[in-house]
């Protein structure tokens, strides 16, 4: 049972050994941490950067553009709003340059809430992330789909965005979630590839042979079946959502749960089937709810589907205030929680239009 | 003129008064005390983050005893970090405020349960708030400053960041805009250099000699110090910012300490033998001198710590935010206006 | 009829002799230039800054927070994309210091295309300023908008956006667009206050006996009233909406425009109020259409107005690319043109539930 | 060593070779003709907006005749500013393409009608695009240089931009970056220095008497020179590029210039008689060392006017992009998978 850090830390090992990674970089991605959830210890091409951010985003670009693969990373993405210039510009380097330069570079940030992080260890970057044209954004939300979603962004010649729920790092993958080819035994798999507490100068990881996975990018899973309501989530919400479908069950309540994986593109198809069918739509993100990705997808959902709706469509996202605040009362009134999902989905499927 | 030299003072009189020496080495040990409270607070799950200053004491507090306190442009503001424990404390900050603010209590008079732990704003003291985002002071520190110039009185604008924080567009920023010929700024910018960024060794990112000598080209007044030793530190700052002050001009003042407890929580928190304990060694110094007996240090370590712990009971049982606060202070009123916040889309949560 | 730039400056100018503002500044804001579309010219205040515009909004923050009142340029939006960690720190700034330090600075910033701007000078802002909590924003579309707008900007005691549609800079006011107290003969208005070619170090301005006006931030305004269709739209859009509506009303459409004027806080209740009443809605912004304002206001309308919906809400906004070309055929193909809005408008009131 | 000087060696022979001054001076007036003829379309309303390099011919004509050109690490990476038409030109750029990106038209090979003119880019020559944000190609910079200094060659990466835009971060970024001790680049930045942004001088809002001197704290090696001077220019580059490719360190050059038609067609791209002009000054010296006479000179000036006066006739006649194509190149195609501009909602326009 590897942990998503675990995940991507593979993933990279793979990315360096059979795609031709050459660039790890960040601050204190490189030795003596690897990086401040371990996603990067141990790996052989990781070195530390400046306390820079533009300087990271902009040294990432050079590298593509001299046709390296570097994935570089901002150590949360609460630090990344001083480059949205420079993201932007890296999304329009093919289009500006009429298809003269492709960029293929990977940008990874750990976001949103769940850990106590106060004001800047909270923030939610998918918002942002689907208003930079020219990247594709991804966000896993168990360690099998983190391995494979890495490695198709390593992949990928255009620039992607890995957005990694950070309070989901540490967990372990549930069945059926195991990156392929990684031992399930969770003490045998540490001790080949986490590092030691204390020096770790002379320690090298042991990797296993873990298999290609390729998660092709635009593509959704539908975590759990239903018929009568249908819940668009990604990253952290996914476990919340269904969590909470489960709880439904027992009521009768049937919710179909579907985690988009893909921000963009995303996978309409998928989407537009499943609305189709249940009539009822709620989407659930973390970020603030004003200008957010999933008012994108209501919007999507009421030009296309108006006349499939049973019920108005849901968005279940974060206040529109300033920050997450520390204490847990704030974070809690701040991100949607299981409570208030349970109850918008059984107004939903109870709504009688 | 443009200098930069290191100062080595250690062991010699440095001429300040005995008075003064012991009421910095008072100040020291109520910061590290009040310190190793928050540290044992989080670890005992009194909270959930600790970042602090122990190490920083000699710079920090010999700062705090030299601002200008009062609100207003006509006195100073401080653009701090979240290592200026000593500064704060030897303006005359209550310590219990700062446990208020690692228990995320709804008293925290510094953001309401909103911050992490040495988070300070002090709106009657121009203690303008600190910000987790690394080096941003340096960016807004001119603005302040240029109000104080224009207020016309002696009344300047300190801004304090670390070491691998100068790598930021901010600081050179800042180093641009208090040195522009059109209006020179009273700024005094401070960098604590421990030497650390995280785990990012200075050494390996910086080609500096000298941070200091990054205000060279633009003419700014600039020196190192070892602010490991309180009166070195006193004196540095005291001719800082007496230049600053008098010549209405900026001034690039590099400070060397130690980071004692290691980056923050998630590094463990735990006391590193190997750093200078600038504590330590100036309780030495004053023994040798006999402007202090180590009995007294030690009880008044003893009697800190005892009415710190106290003060983590009382704070205990003190109340937490309540979750509909959050919409509190997104805005101010103006007359007559409805409430934005009230005009909000309440999403289920 | 005095132009919007002519609007600008004498709002800014009362802005110094009667509500205390202290700085007006940024990149050739100041002597010589005053500014690169000459809103600045001729004040009293006003200085150049460096090329920075990190700077520029540090500098702002600081002297708000030191009790001036700033008015700080970003020259073009386009250049503002490295300084939004600074924007969202400004719009915290009272949050998260618990009440103690609220600051009363303004931004103001020329945006849109339409001026054959080419990738760095046709930007939009409106989805990305309405992702700032603690920032109001507001955009108008004619000068004595412009006038009253920025004048409660100034008396605002929070951080304020003045988003002006450069295409409308130079554009005369229409009858009823007049700032009061204004000359209305536009040649004697250009003579008291624009500045001569050449050598301005001379030239005062003679400012005009302009009165207070104070339109309140939040209150939209209905351009055109009508019974069929809203169309909610603001700053540069509001023309272009306004003369396809009249355009329409050959046909017997009857088209009701609003100009949103506030975009935060917005005036919801006059939304709510006429799409009761036309049961169909079309939104219209330059802005990219992925995670725009628009969406948020179709959200908030199946959120609150579902049932009183004739036909699915619409989105006219801006194409979802990297940037917006400089040529003719790229930039119309970019942002809604009036045959385009025609014909929704047609569509959706001629739309058969 | 750092070193921080201006050369000075007008009149007095350069000890470059004839033939070089010679095919220097017709890239110089190349580069003058194009530009004029750029002016003269935008007036004319062959284009919407003019920005270029009139004043830095004698800089820019020498670094492109100095360039490893050549696609991939082993050579030259450039990051240019909208003032580099006489590096293109001297690369061997065709001049008509230049008039293609100011009348916008479908065969504009850098942008495709998409972006403003001078806006280059040239995959085969590590040219990469040129930007209209100031500054962001110093934070791009070390990225090309640190391919440079892996493939183990001789390339370099060359970055320039304006004075005033050192105000921004992006500047010392790239100071910091290519300095730092773990690696240091073989990365030579360039500031054409012509005391200007747009309106305001850089007297009034730049403190440092040399912007140059700002590489000193971080021990780069650094130099200003006279670039209205080409053999001046041609030599300090040489020396400068020199040092990078075999140190495989970074380099500061602060090189003057002038601007002699001014910020751009906003200002009214008039001629500035103010300004020293390199070309003419150029002109005198080869006549008076006999290297060319001014007929010579006349004459080419002549052709190359008439000659761009007939491509920009041509251009006329080529078509301008199609608006769908606004959906061309957002992505690079993965095989098998579907593009996902198809799958975007396409709102009524
Ligand atoms: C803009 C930004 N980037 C990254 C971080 C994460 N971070 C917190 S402290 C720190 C290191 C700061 O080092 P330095 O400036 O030397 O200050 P020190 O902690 O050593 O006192 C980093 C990278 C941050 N808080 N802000
Ligand atoms: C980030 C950014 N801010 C502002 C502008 C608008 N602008 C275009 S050129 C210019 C002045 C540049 O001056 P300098 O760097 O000295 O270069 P020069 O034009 O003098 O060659 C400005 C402010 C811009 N293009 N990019
Ligand atoms: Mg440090
Ligand atoms: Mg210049």
């Amino acid at each position: 049972m590897s942990t998503m850090v675990q995940a991507i830390r593979m993933a990279l090992h793979v990315g360096e050994e059979r795609l031709g990674v050459t660039d790890i970089f960040g601050e204190d991605v490189g030795p003596p941490l690897g990086g401040v959830f371990t996603q990067t210890v141990g790996l052989k091409t990781t070195w530390n950067s400046p306390l820079d951010e533009r300087g990271i985003v902009g040294a990432a670009i050079g590298l593509a553009l001299a046709g390296q693969k570097p994935v570089c990373e901002i150590q949360f993405c609460d630090y990344a709003f001083n480059t949205i210039d420079l993201l932007k510009l890296a999304g329009a380097m093919l289009w500006s340059s009429n298809g003269q330069w492709n960029l293929p570079m990977v940008l990874m940030t750990p976001v949103g809430s769940g850990i106590h992080g106060s004001i800047y260890h909270s923030h939610s970057f998918d918002a942002t992330a689907t208003r930079l044209p020219g990247w594709k954004i991804v966000m896993p939300s168990n360690p099998r789909d983190a391995y494979g979603l890495m490695l198709s962004a390593i992949k990928d010649p255009n620039p992607v965005m890995f957005l990694a729920p950070k309070a989901l790092l540490r967990q372990k993958a549930l069945p059926g979630e195991e990156v392929p080819g990684a031992p399930t035994d969770e003490r045998q798999l540490a001790k080949m590839i986490d590092a030691p507490l204390g020096d770790r100068s002379k320690w090298r990881p042991d990797w296993p042979a873990v298999e290609d996975l390729f998660i092709p990018i635009g593509q959704a899973r539908t975590v759990r079946a239903g018929r009568d309501v249908t819940v668009v989530c990604y990253g952290r919400m996914v476990q919340v959502c269904t969590k909470a479908a489960d709880e439904l069950a027992t009521e009768g309540i049937e919710v179909e749960v579907i985690d988009l994986r893909s921000l963009w593109p995303y996978d309409w198809a998928a989407l537009k089937e499943s609305i189709g069918r249940t009539h009822r739509v709620i989407f659930v993100n973390e970020e603030t709810e004003v200008t957010n990705f999933g008012e994108h997808l209501i919007r999507r959902t009421v030009e296309e589907l108006f006349y499939e709706l049973h019920a108005p469509p849901r968005l279940l996202a974060g206040a529109h205030v300033p920050g997450i605040g520390l204490a847990d009362n704030l974070e809690q009134a701040s991100v949607p929680q299981r409570d208030g999902i349970v109850k918008a989905m059984r107004e939903i499927a109870q709504h009688a239009p | 003129m443009t200098t930069s030299h290191v100062h080595e003072h250690h062991g010699k009189d440095s001429g300040l008064a005995p008075e003064l020496l012991v009421q910095m080495h008072a100040h020291m040990v109520m910061t590290r005390v009040l310190e190793e409270r928050l540290i044992r607070m989080q670890k005992q799950g009194d909270g959930y983050f600790w970042i602090g200053g122990p190490g920083e004491e000699a710079l920090n507090v010999p700062l705090g005893m030299l601002v200008d306190r009062g609100e207003g442009p006509m006195h100073d503001y401080l653009h701090l970090h979240y290592r200026s424990s000593g500064t704060v404390l030897a303006m005359g900050a209550d310590p219990i405020d700062s446990l208020r603010q690692m228990k995320s209590t709804a008293s925290d008079p510094y953001s309401g349960g909103r911050n992490f732990c040495n988070h300070y704003s002090f709106k009657k003291w121009n203690v303008v708030p600190v910000s987790s985002p690394i080096e941003v002071q340096f960016s807004m520190a001119p603005g302040t400053a240029i109000a104080n110039k224009r207020a016309g009185g002696r009344g300047i604008t300190i801004v304090q960041g670390g070491d691998a924080g100068t790598a930021e567009g901010d600081f050179p920023t800042c180093l641009v805009w208090s040195s522009r010929p059109e209006n020179p700024l009273p700024l005094l910018m401070i960098v604590a250099n421990n030497h650390w960024g995280i785990s990012t060794p200075a050494a390996t990112q910086h080609g500096e000699k000298r941070i200091s000598d990054r205000g060279k080209a633009f003419g700014i007044e600039c020196a190192t110090i070892d602010a490991n030793d309180p009166e070195v530190a006193y004196r540095g700052l005291k001719r800082a910012i007496d230049y600053v002050r008098n010549e209405r001009r900026p001034y690039l003042l590099e400070a060397y300490v130690s980071r004692l407890y290691g980056h923050s929580s998630s590094s463990g928190a735990n006391f590193i033998g190997e750093e200078v304990d600038c504590l330590k060694r100036f309780e030495q110094k004053l023994a040798e001198r006999g402007i202090l007996t180590q009995k007294h240090m030690d009880d008044l370590h003893t009697r800190y710590t005892q009415e710190l712990l106290e003060a983590s009971k009382r704070v205990r049982e003190e109340a937490p935010p309540r979750g509909e606060q959050i919409y509190d202070h997104v805005f101010v009123d103006v007359d007559g206006e409805r409430d934005p916040a009230a005009m909000l889309p309440k999403g289920t949560r």
